[in-house]
């Protein structure tokens, strides 16, 4: 194609620069600095999309992030597939590859726009609220159908290739927004000395000054544009962002902005840059530049392409040198309406008239349009566009003064493009977005950023403040508030000169009347990505639906990508004007995050794939991995779980690592255990109110389990800890509960108890820590270390230090295997070394190394708990059949002490823990399953608890069990079912959880 | 009430749909109602309904501080489903799954309930026996449910990366094929309308600003619109806002308000025919009707009443999607929102009577409530209608919290729902 | 094996002989043979600072008598002042918080400062080897302070964080002290579980300005 | 997303280090053992949840691991003062 709608000249785009793409499968050229949007518009494009309910072909609308309409799929591969890309935001580079979302066979013609046609009569807004229910069970087939049309673009079906960046900023200023106003705020700012950051979401400063043909100080603002810009680069301490939408306004000045490095480029980011990146802002204040964009007017087939706002065909001539059609007329409430129509005319092309909807209009406008010799209509409207895939005529008919009734008959013009501008909405977005509603202003016919408690300031549009001196005004005398806010101080800056008009009153219209009432006009489109008419507003405020919340959501109105930023202002004044409100009385809807969507991969950052979430390792990983550990996550940490050998199942490996165990010497590593050195004289106090058990007259060298308790008595973490000194202990907590027992220690000793001397520091990473266990336990760590490791010097529940494999290391004599057993806790900068020399020493006995998994079965065979897995939030030790762990008798009032007695905690049938042996040894109860005192029972069986622990016992030839029953420590002996899935019960008898060496003589040899 | 149907919408297009009549009155309040719901959320919406329908009780106003369904009800992520762990849940959400199952037609209005079925994922050992414990207790409750393998995963969800080499490698899933998505205004709305319809009186943007009570009973209410409206019985179902009525009735309550963020991508075209939840990574995801990716993760960790939460929760949610979807990562999330959840100590509702005579409460559903809609507000009505909780009700009495017999619900709740 | 025990609280020198060579977390990548064959310019340079002596002082920052005997065993102040760090010859002192300190010695030299507070220190204090569970890299070069403010959320600017402040944060998704050492170059006391994690995150951050590794 | 002036750090951090831990000024009771079921339930489970002025507990769990009370406001999320423990709130809902 060629590019039939350029200009000969003008522009900011390099024609020297010439740059090929592709629509739809159709190549096309457009320039370095084009938008897609320009290039499809320079190409002669009018069709870009369909819309979503109706399919109505639909064009170009506007000229930025307003769009409703040219919303497309970009990518020339799979993996970088991107849906619902704004071609008026999309810069053009070379190569690129694009295509309409909606559309079959092809956006052109189009089958679902028939089926609009024909059916669309039949779905107003809520039409699916009312129908599709009969028979309920074609629901489902329905819905089949109502989903094959869901969506605009598709997400690509292969992981990203690019990568996504996130950086802190803080600073003094964060200007958005680098119109006039923002650049002179930032320039004000920066000479003050602030920390500044200004960004922009175009790929140029400059804002609407790039868009029209002002002059400052007597030269083209570009000259002054470049000024201002060169000096804020060279000013230390200002980081200027073009490409830049600030997407969210948080509370307490926190905002986030979405830098998108490399869209410009390519669908691929260049080698290892971010292909976006997100700058979470902390600013001491926030100057708020952000402009107004323009509304459309709403009238009968205002959607047909060829229908755009003002600013928009200015901008297409001004910036990109694109005349988007051969024969224009304007339709206007405001002066500001008719620059389009002196630059269409400027630019060689025909204007067939303005039509101004007021009643008359004097001055500067109409003298340009007199030198122009255009024709000036006032006192009409646009009632109706003609045509299909492209405007091919309007009617122009008299309206009365308030604009609420045609009064006269309809005229037709034959015109190809339709410009209408309806006034400006300041954009108050960002202001609204931390729970600030906006205000409305009658003088600006829009609304304001209202009252809010974030330490913002506004300037120029947003303010509705249209002319460019008082612009330049606003923005400096921002810069300048900020800085006094913050106690800088303000340097002289003089506003620059520029030509301004007396300008007419502009009309309060939104809905163009129509000879026929709204439900039976042409549609008049109010939202165009969803389709919301005049009439579907009329129609929901008529059903009952008189919140604005309530419009919204009933029509779709400001739901689609473009959050209503085109077509909300106009909806709720249809909506006010039809329940006879006024505007400020409807109010809006809530404006939230984001401005303009955002890419998932830039809100998560880098934190994805590996780095998702940390992983945490021990000392002794690459042992593991070099030995073929299979790994568990638990918490952020990846544990052994066990050590298959080449070939072998899974339960033959945990039959290994049982048997060696229980017959020779096994070891764990059990680093991630959590470890809290605790040192002060009260400690021992400490430790006894926050343990069940006590703690009073634990001597120096001497190990105890304790069981820790929330206030309310159930279970929170246990542990073994160990009395180093008179005043120093350390103890260990379960892997996952490590940081949550040392914050739980803190908060107590902080909040309640600081009189209490007792310090405690983690030291977890600290030792690493190996647990060997088996009866041949000490024989191998006799051949290491220099202690006297005999019973009598060193028994069951002592710790010593002394040096292992030379390496200085406290030897603990607990065990959680019922096995003769020694842990061994060295600096974790050795922990690999002693394991090594462990594993040098350990081959003739034969030394395992076990996981997770077999450290598991090893407990249950002995009946030892495992918190979180035997417990849950509802079981106290009680229930654990762990009466011996709770001393009644402490004078403190331990933790959990009262909560333990409270009526539901005393019950008899609380579900308590046991041992359970299956009928047929072989049968191991799945973990998980439910249990019943009566199998025949009818569902709603009345269930028991269910098993908490359940495994093979390669020691003991059957399989072993642990759960929770109700009443179960009475209930020895007694039989439990448990039905299965596939309809099959288990059957079970319920004992002790102790299945092996129940005196525990094991451990103590 | 104009009965709603395909041959009715074709007969109204005929005439431009300008004969439409309104959903609900908007009347003026009454001096006094034998029943006042403060909140028109769904549950007090529901609330209204069952009062009328199954107990003959009419003489109802439903007080809406905002607009109709404007709550958490209007800003939820609509996740249906029963496979709850406890048997006093369970029981209480398969209620309310099987008034789901004929919604439509009882209210003559399509809440689009769609069965498209919900997995909990598992990513751990631990998750898989927690997966195990609740599918079994719900199977023994009557409640349907399964356990998938990976591969069976993969096979529901071809979309998602079930390979080994994420971070936490989905190892499973629990699956409630009856479970899925209903579309939340219109469920608001259609109570709404049919309670109109037998009379009910919706009266909107009006609050409750404090309560009368004379001698230890209540006997109407203050509010900031039309003054002092008399009742015999309130129900307080004002969700977040609940102990803000507490307190003007002289109480506290077991709860904590705190934000839950959502958000939705653009609209894609359909990828997702599931809802995906998994506690582990910390998010939860679903596609509309529309094609917009519904999303939501936790609650932040303090209170607050502003409707708004945290970036970095948003930022985790996410990452957490983009770890089982990485595709997703070049598509855009296009709003996200927060409502005020009422948190209770042991995650399960309360449904109760208090220290004030004729008052009840319903409320505590916090991140997890929309589910229950109908089933609240059938057992709710009860409660009110006799005077009295109801069996249903009764373990959710807030007097729970003082002799000790919760009902610890964090596992099956696990991210926000 | 050394020990110093009143049965009060037990300190023990946990080094081995110089014949047994520790190993940091991140031995096992061989930094060495990164650092070789990597990138030798670029503006990020990643060091890692293995088996550093690391020490937590607890003590009352209120009691003049202890801040006193403390800063003379030390041989540096020991600064009150939040975020504030004081070094002299081989030491190094952090402020973690009112009652907290991270200290770090040449790692041979942990036991020797354990055991002169252990013989001097006065009134209730804790002096906790924490060697074993820290480690210490350090991030310079021309865009050292970007990938610093990529990874935490803090205010890396020199105005607000002057040579020698200490500011213990989240790093990523772990955490870290960090403490400026010049205009460009800051050292990081990371956990040592979270090492590998670490690394791989700031390899990552730096990649777009050309990273360095040396040992 | 808050940003807290740590009492003990004495400078603004994000939010992201810290964590808040509930209604502030509940102080353990000093004998558990001599208060009802029903009141050992309302120290445990009951709470102000006020709309508006709140004091609660939060702890720089990054940053110096202490604790320390705050007064916020739960619908603007303005932050009025942070506070030390021990120490006593100068804006409260009444003033
Ligand atoms: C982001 C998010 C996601 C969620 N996702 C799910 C999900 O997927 N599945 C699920 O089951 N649940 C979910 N929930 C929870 C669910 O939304 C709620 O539990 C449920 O909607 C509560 O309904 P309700 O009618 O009790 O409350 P609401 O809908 O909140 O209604 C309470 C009403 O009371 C009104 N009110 C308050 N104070 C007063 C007063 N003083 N006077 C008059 N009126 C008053 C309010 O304006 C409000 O309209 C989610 C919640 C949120 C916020
Ligand atoms: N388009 C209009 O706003 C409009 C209407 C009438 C007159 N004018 C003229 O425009 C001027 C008003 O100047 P101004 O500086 O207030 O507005 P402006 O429109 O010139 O500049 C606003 C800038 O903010 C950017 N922006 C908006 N939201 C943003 C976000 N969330 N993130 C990043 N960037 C964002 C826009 O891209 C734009 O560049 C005067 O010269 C006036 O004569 C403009
Ligand atoms: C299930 C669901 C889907 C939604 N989908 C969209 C959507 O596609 N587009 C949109 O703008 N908002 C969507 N919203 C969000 C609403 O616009 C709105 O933010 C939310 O209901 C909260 O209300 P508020 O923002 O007015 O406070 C959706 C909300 C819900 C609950
Ligand atoms: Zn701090």
């Amino acid at each position: 194609m060629n590019q039939k709608n350029r200009l000969q000249s003008g522009g900011r785009i390099d024609r020297n620069q010439p740059m090929s793409f592709e629509f739809n499968g159709q190549l096309m050229v457009g320039y370095q600095g084009d938008t897609l949007a320009s290039a499809l518009l320079a190409n002669g494009v009018d069709v870009v999309g369909r819309s979503f309910k109706y399919s109505r072909p639909r064009g170009i609308v506007t000229a930025g992030a307003d769009e409703p309409n040219a919303v497309v799929q970009l990518g020339a591969t799979e993996a970088t597939q991107t849906p619902n890309v704004r071609a008026t935001q999309q810069e053009l580079f070379d190569g690129l590859v694009a295509g309409s979302t909606n559309g079959w066979p092809s956006v052109d013609n189009d089958f679902m726009g028939m089926v609009g046609k024909i059916g669309g009569s039949m779905m107003p807004p809520g039409f699916y609220y009312k129908t599709f229910m009969f028979p309920q069970s074609l629901w489902e087939t329905y819905e089949t159908f109502i989903r094959k049309a869901a969506g605009l673009g598709r997400s690509s079906k292969e992981s990203d290739v690019d990568v996504y960046d996130r950086m802190n900023q803080f600073c003094d200023v964060l200007v958005v927004g680098a119109g006039p106003a923002g650049l002179c705020a930032a320039l004000a700012a920066a000479r003050g000395g602030a920390r500044v950051i200004l960004a922009d979401e175009q790929s140029e400063f400059g804002g609407s000054l790039l868009d029209g043909k002002e002059t400052i100080s007597g030269k083209p603002a570009d000259e002054w544009i470049n000024k201002v810009v060169t000096e804020l680069e060279k000013t230390e301490d200002v980081l200027l962002l073009p490409r830049s939408t600030v997407n969210g306004y948080h509370d307490q000045n926190f905002l986030t902005i979405h830098q998108r490095c490399s869209d410009h480029l390519s669908d691929r980011a260049p080698t290892n840059q971010p292909r976006h990146r997100m700058h979470r802002v902390r600013a001491k204040r926030v100057i708020l530049a952000t402009g107004a964009q323009e509304r459309p007017l709403v009238f009968g087939n205002n959607d047909i392409p060829g229908c755009m706002t003002s600013t928009a065909v200015s901008t297409y001539i001004n910036r990109y040198g694109v005349a988007p059609g051969e024969n224009l007329v304007v339709m206007t409430t405001n002066d500001y309406g008719y620059q389009a129509a002196m630059d269409w005319h400027d630019a060689g092309r025909k204007v067939s008239c303005v039509v101004d909807t007021r009643e008359t209009v004097t001055g500067y406008v109409v003298d340009a349009m007199h030198e122009r010799g255009i024709r000036i209509m006032t006192g009409s409207a646009i009632t109706e566009v003609h045509g299909s895939k492209r405007v091919k005529a309007v009617s122009i008919a008299p309206i009365n003064e308030d604009g609420s009734k045609v009064v006269g008959p309809a005229a037709k013009w034959n015109v190809d493009t339709v410009a209408s501008s309806g006034g400006w909405s300041p954009a108050v977005h960002l202001s609204c977005h931390t729970g600030s509603r906006p205000v409305w202003n009658d003088d600006i016919i829009g609304f304001v950023p209202g009252p809010t408690v974030q330490k913002q300031l506004t300037a120029g549009g947003i303010n509705g403040c249209y002319e460019l001196e008082n612009v330049f005004k606003e923005g400096l005398g921002a810069g300048k508030q900020a800085l006094k806010e913050l106690g800088l101080e303000p340097t002289r800056l003089m506003t620059p000169k520029v030509e301004s008009h007396e300008r007419n009153p502009a009309m309060a219209l939104f809905l163009v009347p129509h000879r026929k009432p709204m439900s039976r006009a042409p549609k008049q489109f109010v939202d165009y990505q969803n389709d919301v008419t005049a009439g579907g507003i009329e129609l929901a405020c008529r059903e009952g639906f008189q919140s604005i919340e309530h419009v919204k959501r009933y029509t779709a109105l400001g739901f689609g990508t473009d959050q209503g930023k085109l077509g909300n202002i106009n909806g709720m004044a249809i909506a006010a004007q039809v329940q006879n409100k006024t505007l400020p009385e409807t109010g809006t809807t809530v404006f939230r995050p984001n401005y303009t969507p955002i890419t998932f991969g830039a809100i998560a950052g880098r934190d994805c794939g590996e780095l998702f979430d940390p992983k945490r390792y021990t000392a002794m990983q690459p042992w593991h991995v070099a030995n073929g550990a299979l790994f568990e996550d638990v918490g952020q940490w990846k544990r052994p779980w066990y050590f298959p050998k080449p070939g072998e199942s899974m339960q033959a490996a945990l039959n290994r690592e049982c048997k060696a165990t229980r017959e020779s010497v096994g070891i764990l590593d059990a680093s991630t255990l959590g470890k809290i050195d605790i040192q002060g004289k009260d400690a021992r106090e400490f430790l006894g109110r926050v343990y069940t058990n006590a703690w009073a007259k634990l001597p120096v060298g001497k190990c105890r389990y304790g069981l820790m308790c929330g206030e309310d008595g159930m279970i929170f973490d246990d542990g073994v800890t160990s009395c180093l000194g008179e005043n120093h202990f350390l103890m260990t907590t379960t892997t996952g509960g490590a940081a949550r027992v040392l914050e739980w220690l803190e908060i107590y000793h902080q909040t309640e108890w600081p009189e209490l001397e007792v310090y405690f520091n983690s030291v977890t990473d600290h030792w690493s820590t190996m647990t060997i266990s088996g009866p041949n336990s000490r024989k191998l760590l006799a051949e290491l270390t220099d202690a006297d490791l005999s019973n009598d010097n060193f028994g069951f529940m002592d710790w010593k230090t002394a040096n292992v494999a030379g390496v200085p290391a406290r030897i603990f004599r607990i065990s959680f295997t019922g096995e003769l057993s020694y842990e061994i806790n060295v600096q974790a900068n050795y922990g690999l070394h002693v394991w090594e020399q462990l594993f040098a020493h350990g081959e003739k006995y034969n030394l395992t190394p076990y996981g997770t998994e077999t450290m598991h079965i090893l407990r249950a065979e002995k009946g030892f708990i495992i918190a979180g897995q035997d417990t849950d939030g509802a079981v106290h030790p009680h229930d654990l059949g762990m009466s011996w762990a709770v001393a009644n008798s402490k004078p403190f009032s331990y933790i959990g002490k009262r909560g333990m007695a409270r009526e539901d905690c005393v019950r008899p049938d609380r579900k308590q823990l046991v041992g359970l042996k299956t009928t047929d040894p072989n049968v191991v109860i799945p973990e998980g399953s439910q249990g019943v005192f009566d199998p025949k029972a009818p569902i709603p069986m009345p269930m028991v608890g269910h098993v908490t622990s359940s495994y093979w016992s390669e020691n003991l030839g059957h399989s072993i069990a642990m759960g929770l029953v109700k009443g179960g420590l009475s209930k020895m002996g007694e039989k439990v079912y448990y039905p299965q899935a596939d309809g099959s019960v288990i059957e079970a008898e319920i004992c002790s959880p102790v299945f092996l060496d129940p005196k525990g003589e094991r451990q103590n040899v | 009430m104009q009965r709603y149907s395909g041959f009715e919408l074709f007969k109204q297009s005929l005439s431009h749909h300008e004969n439409w009549q309104s959903v609900w009155r908007n009347p003026k309040p009454k001096d006094k109602y034998d029943v006042i719901i403060v909140g028109g959320g769904g549950h007090g919406l529901a609330t209204a309904y069952y009062l009328a329908k199954v107990h003959g009780i009419t003489n109802v106003a439903v007080l809406e501080k905002g607009y109709l369904g404007g709550g958490n009800t209007g800003r939820n992520t609509t996740i249906v489903r029963s496979n709850y762990l406890w048997d006093e849940a369970a029981h209480l959400y398969e209620h309310a799954m099987k008034l789901w199952e004929g919604l439509s037609q009882d209210l003559n209005y399509n809440v689009m309930f769609s069965q498209r079925g919900v997995l909990n994922l598992g990513h751990t050992l631990q998750d898989m026996r927690d997966i195990q414990r609740r599918v079994n207790a719900n199977r023994l409750n009557g409640i349907d449910g399964e356990i998938l393998d990976t591969k069976q995963v993969q096979e529901i969800v071809p979309m998602m990366d079930c390979s080994a080499n994420t971070r936490y490698p989905v190892m499973g899933a629990s699956w409630q094929p009856r479970a899925g998505v209903a579309r939340h205004d219109a469920v608001a709305w259609g109570f709404a309308r049919a309670a109109d319809a037998m009379g009910v009186d919706m009266i909107q943007q009006t609050e409750v600003v404090d309560m009368i009570i004379e001698d230890g009973t209540i006997t109407g209410v203050k509010t900031n619109r039309y003054g002092d409206i008399k009742a015999d019985k309130v129900g307080c179902v004002v969700a977040g806002n609940s102990s803000v009525l507490a307190n003007m009735a002289g109480f506290e309550l077991p709860l904590e308000s705190h934000p839950l963020q959502a958000l939705v991508s653009e609209p894609i075209k359909p990828v997702l025919d599931t809802v995906v939840m998994s506690n582990h990574v910390h998010g939860y995801i679903s596609q509309s009707d529309k094609g917009d990716l519904v999303i939501g993760a936790g609650i932040d960790g303090y209170n607050g009443y502003g409707q708004r939460g945290s970036y970095p929760t948003i930022e985790h949610t996410v990452q957490a999607i983009l770890e089982l979807f990485p595709m997703f990562s070049r598509v855009r999330m296009n709003r996200q929102w927060g409502g005020i959840v009422d948190t209770c100590p042991d995650a399960c509702p309360i449904l109760s009577d208090t220290p004030v005579k004729n008052l009840f409460f319903n409320c505590g559903w916090g991140t997890g409530g929309f589910k229950a809609t109908p089933g609240s507000g059938h057992v709710f009505a009860e409660c009110l209608a006799k005077g009295e909780l109801s069996e249903l009700a009764k373990p959710f009495s807030m007097f729970r919290f003082h002799n000790g017999a919760l009902i610890d619900e964090h596992g099956a709740a696990g991210v926000a729902h | 094996m050394s020990e110093a025990n009143n049965n009060v609280r037990l300190v023990m020198d946990q080094l081995p002989g110089d014949d047994i060579q520790g190993r940091s977390p991140l031995h096992h990548a061989d930094l060495a043979t990164v650092a070789a064959q990597g990138s030798q310019e670029g503006g990020v340079t990643i060091q890692h600072h293995p088996l550093v002596g690391l020490l937590t002082l607890r003590c009352n920052a209120g009691d003049a008598d202890q801040m006193a005997a403390a800063s003379k065993l030390l041989g540096v102040e020991l600064h009150c002042q939040p975020l504030t760090s004081s070094a002299g010859e081989g030491v190094a002192v952090r402020w973690m918080s009112p009652d907290e300190w991270l200290i770090s010695v040449d790692g041979a030299k942990a036991f020797d400062l354990e055991t002169a507070f252990h013989n001097d220190m006065p009134g209730h204090y804790a002096l906790v080897n924490v060697g074993g569970g820290l480690t210490v890299l350090e991030v310079s070069g021309e865009h050292a302070v970007d990938v610093m403010m990529k990874t935490a959320p803090v205010d890396f600017h020199l105005n607000t964080f002057p040579v020698g402040k200490v500011v213990s944060t989240v790093f990523a998704k772990s955490s870290a002290t960090i403490r400026r050492l010049a205009d460009d170059r800051f050292e990081l006391v990371i956990r040592r579980s979270f090492a590998d994690y670490l690394w791989l995150w700031l390899q990552d951050a730096s990649r777009e300005y050309g990273l360095v590794v040396r040992t | 997303m808050l940003h807290i002036f740590c009492p003990h750090c004495a400078e603004y951090r994000e939010e992201e280090e810290f964590h808040a831990k509930g209604q502030a000024h509940i102080p353990r009771p000093l004998d558990p053992e001599a208060l009802s079921d029903k009141e050992w339930g309302e120290y445990l489970y009951f709470r102000k949840n006020p709309r508006g002025i709140h004091h609660e507990l939060w702890v720089h769990a990054a940053g110096c691991r202490k604790f320390f009370n705050m007064t916020r406001d739960t619908v603007t999320y303005e932050i009025h003062e942070t506070y030390k423990i021990g120490e006593k709130p100068t804006v409260t809902a009444q003033s």
